[in-house]
Order: structure tokens, then sequence, then C-alpha cells
């Protein structure tokens, strides 16, 4: 198919379903909590409203401060851009995309620091540490993760990578970047997006000083974010490119709603870890992507 | 022919040499090294078979050098600094004397493994050599006043000396050349009164020499 | 063609040296024309615009006749050298001059030596026989010595210097012997392509230990810190950028000649992924602006070594031409550090002068002072860190593209590569913390102490030559095809020999075409927010920070502090010095913790060695006491020594 | 006849200079008699004389290879020995003078000796006439220090004459004529008897080593070199150590001629070895910088002797060294002595930041700080390349580690107290200098003259010296 209409509509997809993910874990948790929680919607109200509201700076900040979280933001949708969707396949991909997907990651975050410094706060410089410390450990789950799936596949190219045989190998690997995806994304157990202890936070904590359209384009960011780690994962794990058209859009679907329940179910029944703690849960997932590693490894020598 | 006559006079010079190490008075040790280098001196003539005027020349020279000038000299000198014992040397003097006598008896022995001439085979000269020579050391490594030290260095070269008689006939040259050691002692000692008229090293005593040190 | 570059630049050079205690205007003339020169005769060579060069002279130095030689990879050195001199060399224009309290003499002997140091670096690059060689590479070092301790007058200088130049001195003794038994094995200094020779494999390690001295190879990097730290920016940014690379030109340069042990790509690989990790870390925990640089080069030259390192393994394996694609990698990153490194050390040079401080927690806020420095800066850390869509990812990614390869193709390699990759990752995300860290901490937030004399962004001089390196990141980032056939020819010309593998292919297209559209977007979008924003107005106001009314500049967060979360993992390693006081009692007065980094090392390893050494060299010094019978007691004593080893070998026939 | 001159002129100078009337025309006598020298040894070297085997003196080709560049090094200390007698103005310089002219005499005679006696005789002419050179300054240190020096070195002259005095029996015992030139016992060969002749070798290698300078008989260096003028510290390590280290190479080639090669190669070797490895712990540590250059030069004799032992390669690569050697040392000896002079001491712990005190002097001191620690392109670094290579050709790999390990503490200890002293804030222990001692072209330009030799002699040996040395090798190493 013709870039001319894909890409868009690839664009629509990201953009537009993303902000859908949040609402849907926190009417999970409501009614495992038996709560009427916020309408499904409301992350696009937020965003909406946000649009619209006028930017209150800090005297410290440097235009970084704006520039930042757009930085951060485009960082995110190219790099879901770059992930395959099922049958629809890739349309920017190239030989080690993979790896420009990771670095991609890495703007973001930097991005999202940077902007986060300006102010000179002592709570966001915190949550700043916090991010760039764990992401290390997160940054070699998945780089091992990639490199399992390129040993499967022989290839760096996502949409080959993404075509993995189920075994023990993808077992590990589900476990290992499903606590990557929580911890990348600032969920329970590695951290609380609706808490309001500045101290126990890392991704909000942030961008406490944020306002109007940059916060938007951050809270946006974060949701693509977490859209694109569903789907990576889902297409890591389950044989998604090896089945037909509609039976894989199923499949895919089905798989993202099922890491979503998972997150909201997480975030109902276990409680945030101690802080010195999460390097252990990290380290955990980074062995657990290292035996899949070795597992694929073996196969493919087998 | 007289090579009795020579290891005589060899065995006078090897117990003047014991007698060296046991003094503990400066002014009989530089007595026992006059003795000994007029022993030196006299031996070419035993040596010599035929009368030659050069061989003559040599043990004059040698007597009037080693057995008088630097006596004087050191006597001199030894009045200059006025010291008459040897003070508590590094090395005492009875296990000096040991050192020594024990040293003579190697020297004896280890000439026998040396291989000489027929003709030298005989003669004491060479373990007489060795016998100074290890006695000069003694004296340069075991005592404290520098005139000590001179007389060390005489015995020494006494016993170098003895050695170059084995070649007096063949090249004189090289036991003449010796001589200049005895310029090398004269040096010493004149050192020694222009240092005492400086008065910059009380008592010859070489502890006091110290100062040039890492 | 070529030669007639060459010998402009060098007599240029030369001339420069003479004329730069006089007149600095006609020295950064002659300089800058010779920069252009060298980087015209690299590139002519380099991109194949020319053949290689090959110049042979009955005229002899030092008993032996000249042999200069420039192939494309002496060329991809040439052109940093050429870059990286001619940004140098305009910065220390003014720079040289700026009355920080340096010696009154230093400007005159700085464009001395600078002039020497890249004279000899040229000479180096461009040479094809060992005993030149080693002339050239011991000037160089001899020069870079001098501009360490520019401003000798401060003590922490001179011992920088001290301790680069002994430290060096132990590479060179290596170097000696390496061409001093190639030369006898080979019966001549000339060097050149021996592949047949595999009884010179052991000389390899000499040659390890000698130019991995010099490169800042992990364990034998103890000089680079301190040395880089306390010499003048320029002559950082030089170090940095280029003589580090000289001792990779030397390994690439031999192991590509030489034939080498089956092992080496091993051990390079490994030394080069352990030395990526540990280097990375220590940057982070610096609190030393330009140390924290210095040790994020002994990263860099960590992933370098891994992609040679992966070529060596490589070339011991059948028809696997993913060690050429990693070497690729690796001859690119040479390039992207060089520049990258020289630019961020020039920024610091601007913003050392003005805030008066190399002190990390005595800096902050100065962006405001400094806008464009912090831009270039900003560009160069991104770059540093491996960012899209700059120039840094590019290298790092061929490299990737490689191990991946290695490991896709199950060989043994695999082994190798996969922990390399992870070890690469890891590199890359505390790569990041640590320039996160380093900017946020100079040129964010509130200032940290109260501001020096010279606030202001620096003259023409001192500002083009940063962003002009800025701008060759950029370009490597966004259009990193053009240097495709660069990297192809150098690494055809890495092992001339080697015609069996397929013609090097670098696939760079579709990661430039990604930066490319990846930059636009950035751009498009910034702007639009950008315009959203100032459509819709901004309040300015007090760090809002959960509603603190006023917060104190003393509560940002400190050099320490952005270090510590990660340096907490590795204190096993890093074994900071730690000084505290914890606040005791109801009210409690004042409390601390400091941490001090400290070069593991050097200080737990070298100076231990060091001081066993001393103490048996003042036990033999007592014997020379002074006493006069001792020393007799020695002749006699070495007498018996001689006679007994005649006696003994005397009895044998 | 002609070449005698060179040692006949010197004496003959001396002689006038000693009842030469006047203290201030007296310095001119020395490169007034230098010059001559000098011009007279290098026509000698490029018209080669005829040498007759059976006579004593002769400007042969070991004298050719070494004797020029001896002369030049005196040449050029005394052309700085005028402006430095010149502010030495309270001294009398009588003795001086013409005993420095008797020891570049006696020093030719030592070079050009083809004859066992003859040659020690010339050395131990020139020990004792080195004496009142180094006694000079007349302070109680110096007094100590020849004491030492006399006696250290009189002991080592008289192991030496024993040693003669072995061989000659050692020829004697082969029946030989009793004629001791080299050339006779050379000639005698394999008939020489063996234990005496490796008596006298282990005596001889004593002896003459202990006028080298080789560990562990190397002890009066430091005092001597620390306290006597600089000058004469130049010319003992630049041209005494020369004759001793050519007596050892022509006892060398009878050992070589009669068999014994091997084991003449092992002990130099050893001592050789033994010598640098000792030296560069001293220099580890020492704190003054006179008498670390005593230590230098001990780890120079080392690697001369070291260089002796690796064969035919090795010996003229040895000879390269001594050329390269004097010259460097000979440099640093006269800026030491200048910066002495200029900051009243010599001692680390006195003395910061000669920079500023004495530019030029701390300029040339640094230069030859590298020029003698084998940085290019001065020539040490060219003739210890070679010795090196000789080293790698000859196999001896444990050797050379050890022998490159002690190059490197060396460095270390050498460039330690170099950079030390000269640079930093100045502090200096004459902060009013006794002598205010102004760095005048005369006492610069001989060092810088001798450093620029040094440079030229590595950069661009001339084809001549070359040939000279592979002469002096053929002489030397007589093929059996």
């Amino acid at each position: 198919m013709s870039l001319l209409w894909d890409l868009p509509l690839r664009l629509a997809f990201w953009l537009l379903l993303a902000p859908l993910v949040p609402g849907l874990i926190n009417r999970i948790k409501a009614w495992v909590a038996g709560r009427r929680g916020p309408p499904l919607l409301q992350l696009y109200y937020d965003l909406a409203r946000l649009w619209r509201k006028q930017v209150v700076m800090s005297s410290l900040a440097s235009p970084g401060f704006i520039l930042g979280p757009a930085v951060a933001w485009v960082a995110v949708v190219v790099a879901a851009l770059l992930l395959p969707l099922g049958p629809a396949g890739t349309v920017l991909g190239f030989s080690g995309d993979a790896l420009a997907l990771v670095y991609l990651l890495a703007l973001a975050r930097f991005a999202t620091a940077w902007a986060a410094m300006e102010t000179g706060s002592a709570f966001e410089g915190m949550g700043v540490v916090r991010e760039v410390s764990f992401a290390v450990l997160a940054e070699g789950s998945i780089l091992s993760a990639l490199l399992a799936l390129g040993v499967q596949s022989h290839s760096l190219a996502l949409n080959q990578m993404l075509a993995p045989t189920v075994g023990t190998g993808s077992a590990l690997l589900a476990a290992g970047l499903f606590t990557v995806l929580l911890a990348e994304n600032c969920r329970v157990p590695f951290d609380d997006p609706n808490t309001h202890l500045e101290l126990t936070m890392i991704h909000e904590v942030m961008v406490l000083d944020h306002s109007g359209p940059p916060l938007a384009a951050i809270l946006h960011g974060a949701s693509v974010k977490l859209l694109l780690f569903s789907v990576l994962l889902v297409q890591a794990v389950l044989p998604v490119a090896n089945l037909p058209a509609p039976a894989a859009a199923a499949l895919l679907a089905g798989g993202v709603l099922g890491v979503v329940v998972g997150i909201g179910l997480v975030e109902s029944l276990i409680a945030r870890l101690a802080f010195r703690k999460v390097p252990l849960l990290l380290t955990t997932a980074f062995l657990l992507c290292l035996f899949a590693l070795l597992v694929a490894w073996k196969g493919g020598a087998g | 022919m007289n090579a009795s006559g020579l290891n005589l006079l060899i065995a006078v010079a090897m117990g003047l040499n014991l007698l060296a190490l046991g003094s503990g008075r400066v002014s009989s040790l530089i007595r026992a090294v006059s003795f000994q280098g007029m022993a030196l001196g006299a031996m070419p003539f035993l040596l010599s078979h035929e009368f030659s005027p050069w061989v003559t020349l040599v043990a004059v020279a040698t007597i009037v050098g080693k057995g008088w000038v630097i006596p004087l000299l050191l006597g001199r000198a030894m009045r200059a600094a006025n010291i008459e014992r040897e003070t508590d040397p590094l090395i005492g003097f009875v296990p000096s004397l040991l050192l020594g006598a024990g040293g003579t008896i190697a020297a004896v022995g280890l000439a026998r493994i040396l291989p000489l001439r027929p003709e030298h085979a005989g003669s004491l000269l060479v373990p007489g050599a060795l016998a100074s020579m290890l006695t000069g050391f003694i004296l340069l490594i075991g005592r404290n006043k520098a005139l000590s030290q001179v007389c060390g260095y005489l015995i020494l070269e006494n016993g170098i000396y003895l050695f170059g008689l084995l070649l007096i006939h063949t090249t004189p040259l090289l036991v003449e050349a010796g001589i200049l050691l005895d310029v090398t002692v004269g040096v010493f000692v004149i050192g020694i009164i222009v240092d005492r008229i400086q008065r910059a090293f009380d008592t010859l005593d070489t502890r006091k020499l110290t100062v040039l040190r890492e | 063609m070529i030669g007639p570059l060459l010998l402009f630049a060098l007599v240029a050079l030369g001339l420069g040296a003479l004329a730069g205690r006089r007149s600095p205007a006609v020295w950064v003339a002659l300089t800058l024309a010779a920069g252009v020169a060298l980087g015209a005769a690299g590139v002519a060579v380099g991109f194949g615009l020319q053949p290689d060069w090959d110049w042979r002279s009955g005229f002899p130095v030092g008993g032996q006749a000249l042999h200069l030689r420039l192939d494309a990879l002496s060329a991809l050195f040439l052109i940093l050298l050429a870059g990286v001199g001619l940004a140098g060399t305009a910065y220390s224009h003014t720079y040289l001059t700026l009355n920080d309290g340096i010696d009154p003499s230093a400007p005159a002997r700085g464009r001395l030596w600078w002039n020497g140091l890249i004279f000899h670096l040229a000479v180096v690059l461009i040479n094809s026989n060992g005993l030149h060689f080693l002339i050239g590479w011991e000037l160089f070092t001899v020069c870079a010595y001098f501009l360490i301790t520019l401003d000798r007058r401060r003590l922490a200088v001179r011992q920088a210097g001290w301790l680069y130049l002994a430290a060096s001195h132990a590479g060179t003794i290596a170097l000696f012997a390496f061409f001093t038994l190639l030369a006898s094995a080979t019966g001549s200094w000339d060097l050149g392509p021996l592949r047949e020779r595999t009884d010179l494999a052991p000389l390899f390690w000499l040659a390890l230990f000698g130019f991995g001295l010099k490169a800042g190879l992990f364990p034998l990097h103890v000089w680079l810190p301190s040395a880089h730290a306390n010499a003048p920016s320029h002559v950082s940014a030089l170090l940095s950028g280029v003589t580090l690379k000289l001792g990779i030109y030397g390994l690439l340069r031999f192991s590509g000649w030489l034939p080498v042990p089956a092992s080496a790509g091993w051990v390079i690989l490994g030394l080069g992924a352990v030395g990526a990790l540990a280097g990375i870390v220590f940057a982070l925990v610096q609190t030393d602006l330009k140390r924290l640089l210095a040790y994020c080069s002994v990263e860099n030259i960590g992933v370098i070594l891994i992609g040679l390192g992966g070529a060596l393994v490589a070339a011991g394996e059948p028809a696997a031409d993913w060690g050429r694609l990693a070497l690729a990698g690796a001859l690119l990153h040479v390039w992207t550090h060089g520049f990258a490194k020289a630019l961020l050390f020039l920024g610091a040079g601007t913003v050392v002068h003005a805030a008066g401080t190399r002190d990390l927690g005595r800096m902050g806020g100065l962006w405001r002072a400094l806008p464009f420095t912090a831009v270039a800066f900003l560009v160069g850390s991104a770059s540093m860190s491996g960012l899209p869509p700059l120039a840094g990812l590019v290298g790092e990614w061929l490299v990737y593209l490689g191990l991946f390869d290695a490991v896709a193709s199950h060989g043994p390699a695999g082994w190798a590569a996969g922990p390399a990759v992870i070890a690469l990752a890891l590199a890359g995300a505390v790569a990041l913390a640590t320039f996160t860290k380093a900017n946020a901490l100079v040129f964010l937030g509130a200032p940290r102490s109260s501001p020096s004399h010279a606030l202001h962004e620096p003259d023409r001089w001192r500002s083009a030559p940063t962003f002009g390196l800025a701008g060759a990141v950029l370009l490597l980032g966004l259009a990193p095809a053009f240097v495709a056939p660069i990297l192809a020819r150098a690494s055809e010309a890495w092992r001339p020999f080697d015609t069996g593998t397929a013609a090097v292919r670098v696939p760079l297209i579709s990661l430039g075409r990604f930066q490319l559209i990846l930059a636009l977007v950035l751009v498009g979008v910034a702007f639009a927010l950008w315009r959203r924003v100032h459509h819709l107005g901004v309040t300015r106001g007090p760090t809002w920070d959960c509603g603190y009314a006023q917060p104190s500049r003393r509560m940002q967060y400190t050099a320490g502090a952005m270090g510590g979360t990660v340096g907490g993992w590795f204190t096993w390693f890093l074994r900071p010095e730690r000084s505290q006081r914890r606040p005791r009692g109801p009210l409690p007065d004042r409390a601390f913790i400091l941490d001090r980094p400290r070069e593991t090392v050097l200080e737990g390893v070298v100076t231990p060695v060091a001081r066993q050494v001393l103490r048996v060299s003042t036990a033999v010094r007592r014997l020379q006491h002074g006493r006069l019978q001792s020393y007799i007691l020695y002749i006699v004593i070495g007498l018996a020594a001689l006679g007994l080893i005649v006696l003994v070998q005397g009895g044998r026939p | 006849m002609i070449p005698l001159l060179l040692i006949l002129l010197p004496l003959a100078g001396a002689t006038l200079a000693a009842i030469w009337p006047s203290d201030r025309m007296r310095p001119w006598f020395l490169p007034a008699i230098a010059a001559p020298h000098t011009v007279l040894a290098w026509v000698l070297m490029v018209h080669p004389p005829e040498v007759t085997d059976g006579e004593w003196f002769g400007f042969d080709a070991v004298a050719r290879a070494v004797l020029p560049v001896v002369s030049l090094l005196f040449l050029i200390c005394s052309a700085y020995g005028v402006p430095y007698l010149r502010v030495r103005g309270e001294r009398p310089n009588r003795v001086f003078v013409s005993t420095l002219l008797a020891v570049i005499g006696l020093m030719s005679a030592g070079l050009m000796a083809r004859h066992l006696g003859v040659l020690w005789i010339a050395t131990e002419g020139v020990t004792l006439a080195a004496v009142p050179l180094l006694h000079f300054n007349r302070t109680p240190r110096a007094f100590e220090a020849t004491w030492k020096y006399l006696l250290v070195g009189g002991t080592g002259i008289a192991l030496s004459l024993l040693g003669s005095f072995c061989l000659g029996y050692a020829s004697l015992q082969g029946n030989g004529s009793g004629d001791l030139t080299f050339h006779a016992l050379a000639h005698q060969g394999a008939t020489l008897s063996r234990p005496w002749l490796l008596i006298a070798w282990v005596l001889l290698l004593v002896g003459y080593g202990t006028k080298m300078g080789l560990a562990p008989m190397h002890t009066w260096k430091p005092d001597a070199y620390g306290e006597a003028p600089g000058l004469v510290g130049a010319i003992l390590a630049g041209g005494v150590t020369t004759v001793a280290f050519v007596a050892l190479l022509r006892v060398r080639s009878v050992l070589g001629a009669a068999g014994e090669g091997p084991m003449a190669d092992l002990t130099l070797l050893c001592i050789g070895l033994f010598s640098v490895v000792v030296a560069s712990l001293f220099l580890l540590g020492t704190r003054d910088f006179k008498r670390m250059l005593a230590y230098s030069s001990v780890e120079h004799m080392g690697i001369l002797s070291v260089g002796a032992a690796l064969g035919a390669p090795g010996i003229g690569a040895a000879l390269f060294h001594v050329w390269t050697n004097s010259l460097t040392k000979g440099s640093l000896f006269l800026s030491a002595g200048n910066l002495r002079r200029s900051a009243g001491s010599a001692s680390m712990d006195d003395v910061r930041g000669l920079a500023r005190i004495a530019p030029r002097s701390t300029r040339l001191f640094v230069a030859g700080l590298f020029a003698v620690t084998a940085c290019p392109p001065f020539g040490i670094f060219f003739s210890e390349l070679r010795i090196l290579r000789a080293a790698f050709d000859g196999g001896h790999t444990v050797v050379t580690a050890v022998f490159l390990l002690g190059l490197l503490f060396a460095f270390f200890g050498l460039a330690r107290v170099v950079l030390g002293v000269a640079y930093g804030p100045p502090r200096s222990r004459a902060a009013t200098p006794r002598v205010h001692f102004s760095e005048t072209a005369g006492v610069i330009l001989p060092s810088l003259l001798l450093l620029a030799l040094s440079a030229w002699m590595g950069l661009y040996p001339p084809a001549l010296l070359e040939s000279l040395w592979s002469a002096a090798v053929a002489q030397l190493v007589a093929l059996p």
C-alpha cells in the first residue's frame, strides 16, 4: 500500500487510540475496586482543556522548557510509527530500525529530563535522577529482548523480528518485557500515576511545573508510549505476523486489551514497591530477557 | 739458587703483614710498612741471575720510595695530625689477625692450584703477594684512621709488586710502572697534610668523612 | 598534488611555530592554512579523488630513508586532525591571551608547542618507517606534555603533566621494544603489510600496551582524566579528539598490517566492553566538568575498541562480513567522538572561563549568559549520548549492526558479541544520565554560586569553532551516507591483503533518511508548539515546585546527587571517599555528606606498586651511606661475584 | 710521529701554563691548546696515519673512532672554562688549568695506547691529574669527594695493574715473548694460559670498571661529580670514562682472540645490566641534580658495557653511544653547573622554579633531560635503539626486558628531579647569590652547541663516522 494514505492512517491510529489506554486501565481499576471510576475518555477531555490553557513558566526556565516536551512527543510518536502493526506491517521500517526505536525512547527521556531540570527544583531533579537511572536497566532489558528476537529471526528489522516462534523463550520474554513496560510507563509497582506524594513519584514529579500545551504533549506522549509498549509486547510474544490478516488484527487487538487488563489488575492488586527494591525488580526483568536470549540462542544453534 | 733467601725475605714480609694487622699503634704500622718496603726492594737482587743495571735501578728506587720516602711522609702526617692509636676499628685487631692468618694459609693453598711456571712453583712469591693484598684490603676495609688506610693501601700495592716480580725479567716496564702507585700514595699523604693544614678534617678520622651520601 | 599539499602544511606549521612568539596574527594565519591543507590532502585521498599516495626519497633522517604514505585509513585520521586542529587553533587565538592568572609567557609557548603537536601528529599519520614513526610518536608526546603544563605554576597542573609524561613514556618503552623487534625480525625499519610472517603475531601484545596506553584503554587510562582536566581547554580538545585516536590508529594499523594472535580480537572486544561501561560510570560520578568529559572519552574509546575487536574476531571466521561493518562503525565513531568531544571541551573552556571554576557543584543557570554555547554544548552532549538525529548514533548503530549479525550468525563470535551489545546498551543509557547531569548542572536551574566576572558569550574567534564543530556533528548525523565511501575505503585499507572478503557495504542511506525526516519533524513540531504557547501567552513566576514559595538555589540537585543512584550500584568498584556529618539533636545544626570520586585504578593499583618500587630504591640507596670502607668492600664483592661467574661458567666447556 | 703530538702538545701546554705568570690570561691556554688538538684529531680522523703493529702508541682504528669526540668535548668545555674561570676569579687557577691540559694529553695517550702497560700508566696518570680538578672548590665537601675518589679509584687502578700482571703472566705461560702490545697478545691467541687470562679479565674488568663507574664500583661518582665544577664533571663523564671503556674493549679483543669471547661478553652483560638497574634505582630517589647526573652516567656506562657484550653490532652501537653520550652528558653538566651557581644549591629541597631564575640554562637542562633519556631527535635515542636492536638480533629477550625497565625507571628518576627543579614558583637557596651569575653567551653557547651536535649526530650521522666505527669493530673483533 502506498505511503500516501498509509502513513496518515497509522498516525491517526496512534494519536487517537493512545489516550484510550489510560482510560481503560482506570475503568478496570475502578471495576476491581467497585467504584465508579473516571469516564473512559477522561484523558481526551484533559488534553483538550490543556491545549487551550495558558502556560505558567518558571522564571528560571529557558525555551527548552517548552521545546523539550515537543521533542519528547515527536520521538515517541516516530518510534511508534516504526513499529509494525500486525497485518499492516511497517511503513518506515528499515534494517536496524529496532535500535532506532530504542534510541528514540532515549531521546524522549533526555528531552523530558532536560525540560524538568529547567526549573531548578529539587523534586524534579529527584525525578530526573530516578528516571535516567532506572532507564539503564530498562534499556539493557529491551536490548537483550531485541537481541533474542534478532537471534530468532536472523534480522534487525522490526517487521521481521516481531514474528516469533512461541515457546519458553516467549514466556520469559513476555514476563521481562511486561515488567519493563510497567517501569518505563511509571505504573505500579514502580510508580503510582495517581499518587500525590512527590517523594514517591518518578515520571509525574518531572512534570510538576509544566502546564498548558506542553503538559498536554507530555501526557499524550506518555499514553502513546504505553500503547507502543503494549503493541511491541504483544507482537514480540504472539505469532501475530504469521496469521491471516483478520485473525492477526483480532489477535493484536485482543493482545493489547489483555495487556491493558493485566496492567489494571496489577495496579489494583499489588502495592507500590519501596524504592530500594525497584532496581532489584528491574534487574529481574533484565535477567528474564537475558534467559530469553539464551534460549533463543541455544534454540537457533540446536 | 738463592730461592731460599728470596723465600726468607717473603716470609719476613708476610710476618710484617700480620704485625701490621695486629698493631693498634699507627707508628708501628708505619714501621712495619717501611720494613716490608725495604724487604721488597731487596728482592730483585736475589731474583736476578746476573747483575743488570736496570733491575738495580728498580730495586734502589723501590727501597728509597717504599722503605724511606713514604714512611717519612707518613710519619710527618702522623705527627701533623697528632694521632697515635687506631681506636675501635671496624674490624677488631684479633679478628683481623685471624683473618690475615687464615688468609695467608689459604694463599699458600691457592698458590698450589694456580698453574705456575716451574721456576716459580717453589717460591713463596705468589702466596706472599696474595697474603699481602688480603692484608691490604683488611686494613682498607677495617680501619677508621685515614693513615691506617693509607698503610693498608701500601701493603696492598706491595702485594701487587710482589706478584709483579714474576715478570721482572720479561716485562720490566710493567713492574716499574708499579712505582706510580707509590706516587698515588704520595698524593694521599700530601692530601692529608695539606688538609691538616686547612684543619678541614680533624684527627684524620674517616668516620667524619660521611657528609656526601644519599 | 598530495605531496605539495602535505609539504606546504608541514612548512606552514613550522613557520607558524617560529612566528608564534612575535606575531599571533601570522601564527594563526599560517596554522589555519596548514590545517586546511592537511584536510584537503586527507579528503582527496580518503574519498578517492586521488590515488593512495606513497612517496619514498633517498633523503635519510636518522640513517633511514624517508618513506611517507597516505592511504584512506591515514586520511580518515588526518581529516579528523585537520578539523579539530583548525577549531582549536582558532579557539586558542584569543583563549590563550585570556588572563586567567596564567603564566605570562604561556601564550607564546602555547603557540609553539601547539604547532609542534599538530606537526608530529601529522608526521605519525603519514609515516611508513618504524624509526620515523617512533620519532614522531615521542615528539608529539613531549609537545603534548608542554601544552598540558602551560600554566605550570599550579601544582595540580604540574602533577597532571608529570603523570601524563611518566605514563606515556612507559608506553613509549613498549613501542621501542615493538618497533625494534619488528625491525630485527624483518631486517628493515620499513613498515607495510606483512601478512605471511605469522611469527610476528606475539608482538601484538606490545603494541596493545603501547598504543592502548595512549588511547586510554581502560585499565591503562590512569593518566587521562587529570591531564585532560588540567590542560587548557583547546589542548584538551585536541588531546581527547585526536591524540587518543592516534592510539587507535596505531592499533588499527598494526593489527591490519601484521598478523595477530587468535585471542587478540576477543581481548580487545572484552577490554572495550569493560572500558565502555567502567569509563562512563566513572564519568557519571565526577564532579569536575572536564574530568567528566575525560572519562566519557574512556567510554567512547571502549566503543571504538569493541568495533575493532569485532573486526578482528570476524577476521578469524570464514566469510564474516559483519566484522567489516563493526570496523566501519568504529572508524565512523572515531570521527563522531573526535568532533563532538572537541566541541564539548571547547564549550567547557568557555563555561569554565565564565564560571571561574570546573566544579559542577558551583555552576548552574549559565544558559542565560551563554545561550549559544549552551546550544552547541547540547548538540555535543546529545551526540555523545547517541541520540538521533545526531552523529553519535550513526557510529554506534553500525557497531550494533555488526554485533547483531555476529550473534544472529550463531558463530562462536556470538559469545563475545552478545555481551558486548548489552554492555553498549548499558553504557549508552549511563551516558544519557551523565550528559543530562552535565547539561543540567551547568546550564539549567539557578546559579549555585555567585557568578564570576566574564559572564558573556565569547568573542568570534572562540564561538566560531564551537559552532563549526557543532555543524560537523549535525552534518554527520543528518547525511551520514556521504562518509560511506571513506569508511569503505578505510576499512579496505585496513587489511589491504584481504581481497577475499566482499567490498564493504556501509548501509547508511536508510538511517540517514530516517534521521533527516526525524530532524524535520522535530523542528516542525517544536515550532508549532512554540507558536501555540506564545499564542496563548506565557506567565512567568517562581518555580512552583509543589508550592514552595521561594526555593533557594542551594536546594537544587547537586553533582553528587545526580550521579548518586547509578553510582550507588557501582560503589564496590568506584570506592568513593565519603565524608559526612549526620544531623543531630532536635534542632540539627549544619550537616553534610560528601562523596569524592576516586581514581580507582590509579590509587588502587598504580600507587601501591610505585610505593613498593620506591621502597626498594630507598633500601638500595642506603648503600651509598658515605663510608669509604664499605665502598672498598663493594669493590671486593664485585670482584668476588665476577670471579664466581667466571668460575661457574668456566667450568663448562 | 704526528699522532704523538696529540699527547705532547697538551702536556707542553700544561707545563707552559704552570709557569705562566698571569692568572687572568692563563685560562686562554685552554682553548689555545684544545683548538689545535681538536683540529689535529679531526684531520687524523679523515686521513688516518699508518699504524705499525709493534708500536706502543698509535692513532689506530679504535683511537680514531673515539678520540675525535673526546677532543671535541674538551674543546667545547675549555671554551666554557674561560668565562667560568673569570666568574670564579677569586680562585687561583694555575693548577687547575695546567692539570686540565695534562688530562686531555693523558686521555689522548690512553685512547691511543696499544700496549697494556702504557695504557695502564696513562689511566693512572689521568686519575692522579684529576685530583686537583675535583678539589678546585677547596670546600670540606670537595675534599671529602676527592679523598673518596682517590681511594676508591686508586684501589681500582691497583687492581687493573694486577690484572695487567696476570695478563702478562698468561702470555708468559704461553711462552710469549713478553711483548704486551694488544696486537701481540691477540696474535698469541689461544696459546695464552686460560686460567690466568680469565683472572686477568676479571681484575681488569673490575679495575677499569671502577674508572668507568660501573656498579658496584661506582660509589665515587656521585660525590666527585656532585662537588666538581661543571666542566670537570663533563670531561670526567665524557672523556675519562671513555678511556676506561676503550681499555676494556681492547682487552676484550684479546680475550676474543683467545676464544674466551663468550665469557667476556657474559661478564660484561652481567655487570652492565647490574649497573643499569642499580643506577635507575638510585635515580628514583636522588634529590640532587648534580648527583643525579652521576647516576645517569653510571646508567649509561652500563648501557655501554651491555652494548659491548653484544658482539660486533653491539660494539659498533656502543661506539656510537660513546659519541652521543659524551656530547649529551657534556651539555647537561655545563647547564647543571650554571644552574648550580645561579641557585646556590643543587638539591630539589632548596631549589624550584629555575625557569624564572635562569631561563636559558633551564631550557638547556630540560632539553638535555629529554636528550639523555633517549628522546628524539637527540643522538642517544638512535644509539640506544641500535643497541636494543643488536640485543634483539642476539636473541637476548629477557636481558632486554630488564634493560628497558631500567631505562624506564631512570627516566622517571631524571624527569622527577629535572622538572621538579625547573618549574613551579621560584625558590632558591641563594636569595641573593654570592656571585651574581649572569647567563652570558659564553656559558650558554657551549652547552647549546653540544646539544645541537648530539641532535646532528642522531639525525644526520655522517657516513664517515659509520666507517670509523665499523673499522674499529673490525680491529676489535679479530676473527680467530
